[in-house]
């Protein structure tokens, strides 16, 4: 196979923006009947280098070829046509539009000028029985949660006949049954006649799906490593340019938080929340310098909770803070309440996408950085220049729009916003969505050492091992309700997937599980 | 043809004396009648002349910035119809200390500076009117369309009329008076719902070119021509036409023609020196079925 | 806290949108503020409810309607057209001077005024699509030149069409007893817009563009030439309200036009489509255009001083759609 | 892409933003449009580049420029103001209850017109945030209420000032000789509205809800009662162009102020303030503003025939904003 030519070969590729040279000299080939993944840092070029292959991009220099012909796609239509699939980084939908109508678009099959929706409809739902996925076609994808949105990403994708199918971080969003799904999906479509490039920055999961990896750093190419061989530290290695301790619960954060439950002030308390969609009496208890994880699958509800405590949906319940009972209308109560909360939906709920970071980083602390009913803005740039430090944000400066930014380093800046905020209570729901292995830990660090402060912190994940690695407690749920709560020093990975497809599980547990 | 309304590129700067229209209005017919009357005169007499006008009869401020620029392209003589006439006080004085004489036309100006007022009476118009209304009527309920409430003309118009009826027609009754703009078919619509309203009108009243049309298309759009009196203000093909065909019992007409022409005659005089009678009426004339080919009344009868 | 109708439970089963015929019949049944504004009116005055009066509202519908039919394909995409008042009013002029000017035949004036909106939509569709230009700007800068071209056409004069036969049927005529033709043209193009919108390419990329341009784009859409496309689709809404205008005064009055613009997006947005884009329906334009008529013809047979209308209906167009707002609230 | 009036090049180190000094000194010298158009006159006409007529440029820019102010705040949010216009007269005949009518000292009465724009504004924000109403719907309500209400009032019929000492001096006063106070108060309001808009909260946070609405609201930012106040703002622009306009016309005209919305929002978007939000300049607004009244001045000043001029400013506008825009791009 190895002197066939390469299904996917760039050359010597360049590419750059105002202010950063995004990609140097990178080289990248795919092999027929191969998954390789490609790793680095956040802000290394991984994207863009991507959205060359599919034509959104061209390429200042360098070459690419398609089975061993030239090919330079003058946009993503074009892509399309040669064989070459994208599920991008951010998602590229219509909300307006159902789930089936935006997997076709383009495409819509017609008779007599008459668009069949019909027809789309049964296509749609074919391809969503052929995939596994269970979404309803005809649904608006603004009804769905970015997970849900993920997904019509990747059928989308697979709805064309490629040949090569490029994936950037498509599990970001999803939690580990999706996951599954998505990599027996991959499988299914790797054949000798075609390949996929997967950009992920979950080490695990690039271990398990890939044939080989590729490395960019800084915007550079760094190497390519067989995986079966390759151990994962060397790949965090290259893609750092230095050894790191990763995925193991540093003992003195355990120590310090451990016992973290029991015997201080409960700084939140929920009780009985529930909302007219999904949630069912919900109740836990957050206390002081605490880290309680949120663990459950795909629409489990745990969103919802956050946004309900936030009051940015309406609910029934009890919420105190410090033993006080609080009324949140919406999430101006609740921040002045001193809760605050990072959407996992960082694009919607996140980031002012046309304004720079530090108007991003500034929205929610402006009140206090006023001298005279003035903005001050020296103050401002100041301080999102030292987060840009402190989270090693990758901007050319900190007046970058956030559009500009990769995604990862979006995540940061929203990120960054919360910690200038000073919330005692944090609520961070997907908080290293697309953050590269060092940048996470450098986060979970930051984490543990504000809880190690005072701060109470809420953390929804889809990653388990994010959850065991953080939190002091996890509570875990199912189709809106609390399975059960379990003090992380005894809880496995084992014990959670047990929790969380607990369906319909009666109330006694419910509330055993809850209080503790 | 981009030189058309002007004449020349460049207004003043010739040997020609420049006359600058300030009017209240421009794309009426009423408005362009005028103009072909100044443009007449402008011809005879040999003078540049400029019309503008803004585009409603309530746009008292873009008329003053429309002053104010031709007052600013140093003219021999200035011609103003004003929308209201106080706000302009301030830039009469000032043509008068740059001696620039000015001629009020269609309306006075409260100001001792126009040398001289072209204009029609509203009142007495809008008065004849009402006399044949309530002659063709004789007794019974009417209504009327205005075109504008707010501006002076508008409000004269429905004044005379209403005045008229009150005092000398008691059997008769106004029982709406509503406002449509001028524009065609909204004053059809207006009168639509008037005459649903009121199941035994028996005439309305129109009280310029487009009301008027207006009132005429809604009695015809609910087949009720013939068993109504219209009476229109102004003239225009389409109210010539309605009156040939019976639809419209007569209408009132102002000379603006003669209005146009009047004006720029006056301020050639006053450019050359001549003393000018204050006044210089206009004039109107009703005009129906029997007199509309009438040469005198031809004559003012514009398309 | 305003995100509510954005997300759905889980237990709400696909919506029907297939043809959108529950939704939309849901939609006649339920559009509060229309069935409410007529009942009053009903009440309050002997006469409002009447064949005569109705046909009467539905006439004075007609011609804003279908410029409101075209806009909503604009408004869809996220832009704003300012032209279809006065541009509607050039392609008058312009069926005046091919029919009584030059004399052509009836159908190819006709024709031509269809084609004078194609053009002006097209023209828009262009300085939107290619010189990027804002179609608010885009659309008010034609609609200035529509403007003054109708008066340089026709001399500032109107064109009568008293000698072209039969012209003047096209609106006033009753191919169906009772019912003049303008208005069931109006109904036949708002059929033909609820089709164009809601079954072709056109419709579905203009919602499309509306609710996310750029995903549009990278899903491999010809964003510009379908923005031209749909601009030039939106311009012929613009030229059908022109030749009816004329015919409906038999003539073409070059002065007319200017505000007919903000009639006709404010009936598509009291219609419920949204100026971001994304969201339209023709079936809500066409009770928007008839919420206004209604209104301001129920207020008229009331003899309600006009300074008087003007506040009333301010309040009830709030109502109106505050009503909706709360309905379409419960809904969700 | 179209981004640049946020993005700064990578050469283009720590821009001074502070006072947006140099970016905004940049946009005057660079706003290609209102230069070229300038020129243009000045070599077309004899009469154009002249004290006295730039004077009147600058008095014919000042009242739609004072609306404009207030409209940019709104715009900014991603919303749209129609109620500008007969807001503003509603404000002027306000002003000649409390001062021709009731007496009342001059500087209560020009307040009092302050507070009613102010007033008009909190209804506007109240409908657009509590209520839900699309900005379009509830500020066209509220254009057809102020017109109305300003009928009414006023009986009307103008109220004169002739009685009211020094209130025409408000605006024709010269306290800078040779400039008329209404220039000075539009250049005035443009400073507080500039330092406003970037530099307080309510400045801020109106580009924030414009940029993001939904985002805005989860970092704890109380958006509609922000609303609120960003349309109060506004208002006030609005109360202050109503004053103006009296003092300027010594009158309170209640039939005027229809279609200024239209030039304020116009004067906006080629300033490069986005409709859809987020981005706004208060310098643009102020050179938006000139460039309209500018163009109607000079061809006015050439004589060139009234349906000619139309056709023209359609057609510089659109060059004047796509020079912007290609400017702009070249920039990024
Ligand atoms: N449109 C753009 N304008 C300016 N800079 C850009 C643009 N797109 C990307 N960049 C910059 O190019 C660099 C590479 O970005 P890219 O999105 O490819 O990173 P990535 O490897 O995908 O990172 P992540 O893991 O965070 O997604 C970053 O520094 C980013 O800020
Ligand atoms: N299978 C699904 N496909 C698409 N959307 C779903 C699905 N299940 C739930 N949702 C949406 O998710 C919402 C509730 O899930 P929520 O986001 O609170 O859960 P979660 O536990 O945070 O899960 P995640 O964020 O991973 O989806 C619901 O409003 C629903 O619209
Ligand atoms: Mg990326
Ligand atoms: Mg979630």
């Amino acid at each position: 196979m190895s002197d066939s030519p390469a299904l996917l070969r760039a050359t010597g590729i360049s590419k750059s923006f105002p202010g950063v040279r995004a990609l140097d000299d990178v080289h990248l080939d795919l092999r027929h009947g191969e998954v390789l993944a490609l790793v680095g840092e956040n802000g290394a070029g991984k994207s863009t280098l991507l959205k060359l292959l599919s034509g959104i991009y061209r390429p200042e220099e360098g070459t690419m070829e398609l089975d061993g012909s030239p090919m330079s796609p003058t946009g993503p239509r074009q892509a399309n046509e040669l064989g070459i699939s994208v599920i991008h980084q951010e998602f590229h939908l219509m909300p307006d539009l159902t789930v089936a109508q935006n997997i076709f678009i383009g495409r819509e099959p017609r008779r007599a000028g008459l668009i069949r929706d019909d027809e789309l409809e049964r296509r749609a739902a074919a391809l969503f029985e052929r995939l596994g996925i269970p979404l309803d076609p005809r649904q608006p994808v603004s009804h769905l949660s970015v997970a849900g949105q993920q997904m019509v990403e990747i059928a989308k994708a697979l709805s064309f006949d490629a040949r090569v199918l490029i994936m950037d971080e498509p599990t970001a969003a999803l939690t580990e049954t999706e996951v599954a799904t998505l990599f027996r999906i991959v499988r299914d479509f790797v054949s000798p006649r075609t390949g996929v490039i997967y950009v992920s920055h979950r080490m695990d999961e690039v271990k398990e799906i890939s044939d080989r990896i590729t490395v960019l750093r800084d915007g550079r190419y760094v190497d390519t490593l067989p995986t079966a061989s390759t151990a994962t530290r060397e790949v965090i290695a290259a893609m750092v340019g230095r050894q790191l301790e990763t995925g193991v619960r540093p003992d003195a954060a355990a120590a310090g938080s451990a016992s973290g439950a029991d015997g201080r002030e409960v700084v939140l308390s929920v009780s009985g929340l529930s909302t007219r969609k999904l949630l069912k009496a919900v109740s836990f208890e957050l206390h002081r310098g605490e880290i309680l994880g949120f663990a459950g699958l795909m629409g489990a509800g745990r969103t919802e909770v956050a946004r309900a405590i936030i009051g940015a949906d309406r609910s029934t319940g009890v919420v105190e803070v410090n033993g006080r009972r609080v009324t949140v209308r919406n999430p101006a109560d609740a921040v002045r309440n001193g809760i605050g909360y990072l959407s996992e939906d960082r694009k919607r709920y996140g980031l002012l996408l046309d304004q720079d970071v530090v108007r991003n980083v500034m929205l929610s602390s402006l009140p206090g950085m006023t001298r005279g009913g003035f903005v001050r803005d020296t103050e401002g740039r100041r301080v999102a220049a030292e987060m840009v430090d402190r989270l090693a944000i990758r901007t050319p400066s900190v007046t970058q729009t956030a559009k500009n930014l990769s995604g990862g380093n979006q995540q940061k800046v929203v990120l960054a916003k919360w910690l200038v905020r000073d919330c005692d209570v944090l609520i961070v729901d997907e908080p290293t969505r697309g953050i590269d292995v060092g940048a996470k830990d450098e986060i979970y660090g930051l984490l543990t050492s504000l809880a190690a402060q005072g701060k109470s912190i809420i953390v929804i994940s889809s990653e388990l091992p994010e959850v065991l690695r953080l939190a002091d407690r996890i509570v875990v749920m199912c189709e809106g309700r609390v399975t059960g709560t379990l003090a992380n020093a005894d809880a496995t990975q084992h014990d959670i997937m047990e929790l969380a497809t607990r369906f319909g599980a009666d109330r006694s547990l419910v509330t055993t599980g809850g209080a503790e | 043809a981009c030189g058309s309304g002007g004449g020349g590129s460049e207004p003043g700067a010739g040997d020609k004396p420049y006359v600058a229209l300030v009017s209240k209005g421009f794309q009426h017919q009423f408005w362009q009648a005028v103009k072909q009357g100044a443009d007449d005169a402008a011809a005879e007499l040999d003078v540049e002349v400029t019309f503008e006008g803004p585009e409603t009869e309530t746009e008292v401020e873009k008329q003053l910035t429309m002053l104010q620029t031709a007052l600013d392209k140093n003219p021999d003589a200035l011609g103003y119809a004003a929308l209201d006439s106080e706000a302009s006080i301030p830039m009469m004085t000032d043509a008068e200390s740059r001696g620039i004489p000015v001629i009020a036309f269609d309306s006075g100006v409260e100001s001792e500076v126009p040398v001289t007022t072209v204009s029609t009476d509203n009142l007495a118009a809008s008065a004849e009117a009402a006399k044949h209304m309530a002659e063709l009527v004789g007794s019974g309920k009417i209504a009327i369309v205005g075109h504008d409430q707010t501006s002076q003309t508008g409000q004269q118009r429905v004044e005379g009329f209403t005045q008229y009826i009150e005092e000398n027609a008691p059997d008769v009754e106004i029982v709406d008076t509503q406002f449509a703009g001028g524009d065609h078919l909204k004053s059809a619509d207006a009168a639509k719902a008037i005459m649903q309203a009121h199941p035994d009108l028996k005439g309305i009243y129109g009280t310029n070119e487009g009301s008027a049309i207006g009132v005429v298309k809604a009695v015809q759009e609910s087949g009720k021509a013939g068993k109504l009196t219209v009476i229109g203000f102004d003239s225009g093909k389409a109210q010539t036409d309605a009156i040939r065909d019976g639809l419209m019992a007569g209408a009132i007409t102002q000379d603006p023609i003669k209005m146009g022409y009047e004006t720029v005659k006056a301020a050639v005089a006053a450019i050359e020196g001549e003393e000018l009678e204050p006044v210089v009426d206009s004039g109107f004339y009703w005009y129906d079925e029997t007199n509309i080919d009438d040469e005198e009344i031809a004559a003012v009868l514009y398309e | 806290m305003t995100t509510t109708s954005t997300t759905t439970g889980p237990a709400k089963k696909g919506p029907a949108t297939r043809f959108g015929s529950r939704q939309q019949l849901q939609q006649i049944l339920a559009f509060a503020g229309l069935v409410v504004i007529f009942a009053f009116f009903s009440f309050a005055s002997p006469y409002f409810l009447d064949w005569a009066n109705v046909k009467g509202i539905l006439l004075a519908t007609a011609v804003t309607g279908i410029m409101a039919l075209g806009a909503t394909f604009v408004i869809a995409t996220g832009g704003i057209d300012l032209s279809v008042g006065t541009g509607m009013t050039l392609c008058s002029v312009m069926t005046g001077v091919f029919l009584a000017n030059l004399g052509l035949p009836l159908v190819v004036g006709v024709l031509g005024g269809l084609a004078i909106g194609a053009l002006i939509g097209l023209l828009n569709g262009l300085n939107v699509s290619y010189l990027r230009l804002p179609p608010f700007i885009a659309t008010l800068a034609m609609m200035m030149v529509a403007q003054g071209l109708s008066l340089v056409i026709s001399g500032t004069k109107p064109i009568y069409f008293s000698d072209v036969g039969g012209f003047d049927q096209l609106a006033a005529g009753e191919l169906i007893p009772g019912l003049p033709n303008a208005v069931l043209i109006f109904f036949a193009a708002a059929a033909i817009a609820g089709v164009t919108l809601s079954k072709t390419l056109t419709g579905r990329y203009a919602l499309s563009i509306g609710s996310n341009e750029e995903a549009t784009a990278i899903s491999g859409v010809d964003v510009r030439r379908w923005k031209v496309v749909i601009y030039t689709v939106a311009g012929l809404f613009t030229g059908l309200a022109g030749v009816v205008m004329a015919s409906r005064l038999n003539s073409a009055q070059p002065g007319l036009g200017l505000g007919y613009e903000l009639e006709a997006i404010a009936a598509v947005v009291i219609g419920g489509t949204s100026l971001r884009g994304g969201k339209a329906t023709i079936l809500g334009t066409v009770i928007g255009a008839l919420i206004m008529a209604t209104l301001t013809n129920g207020l008229r047979i009331m003899s309600i001083p006009q300074e008087w209308q003007k506040v009333a209906v301010g309040i009830v167009i709030v109502l109106a759609v505050y009503a909706d707002i709360l309905r379409r609230g419960k809904e969700a």
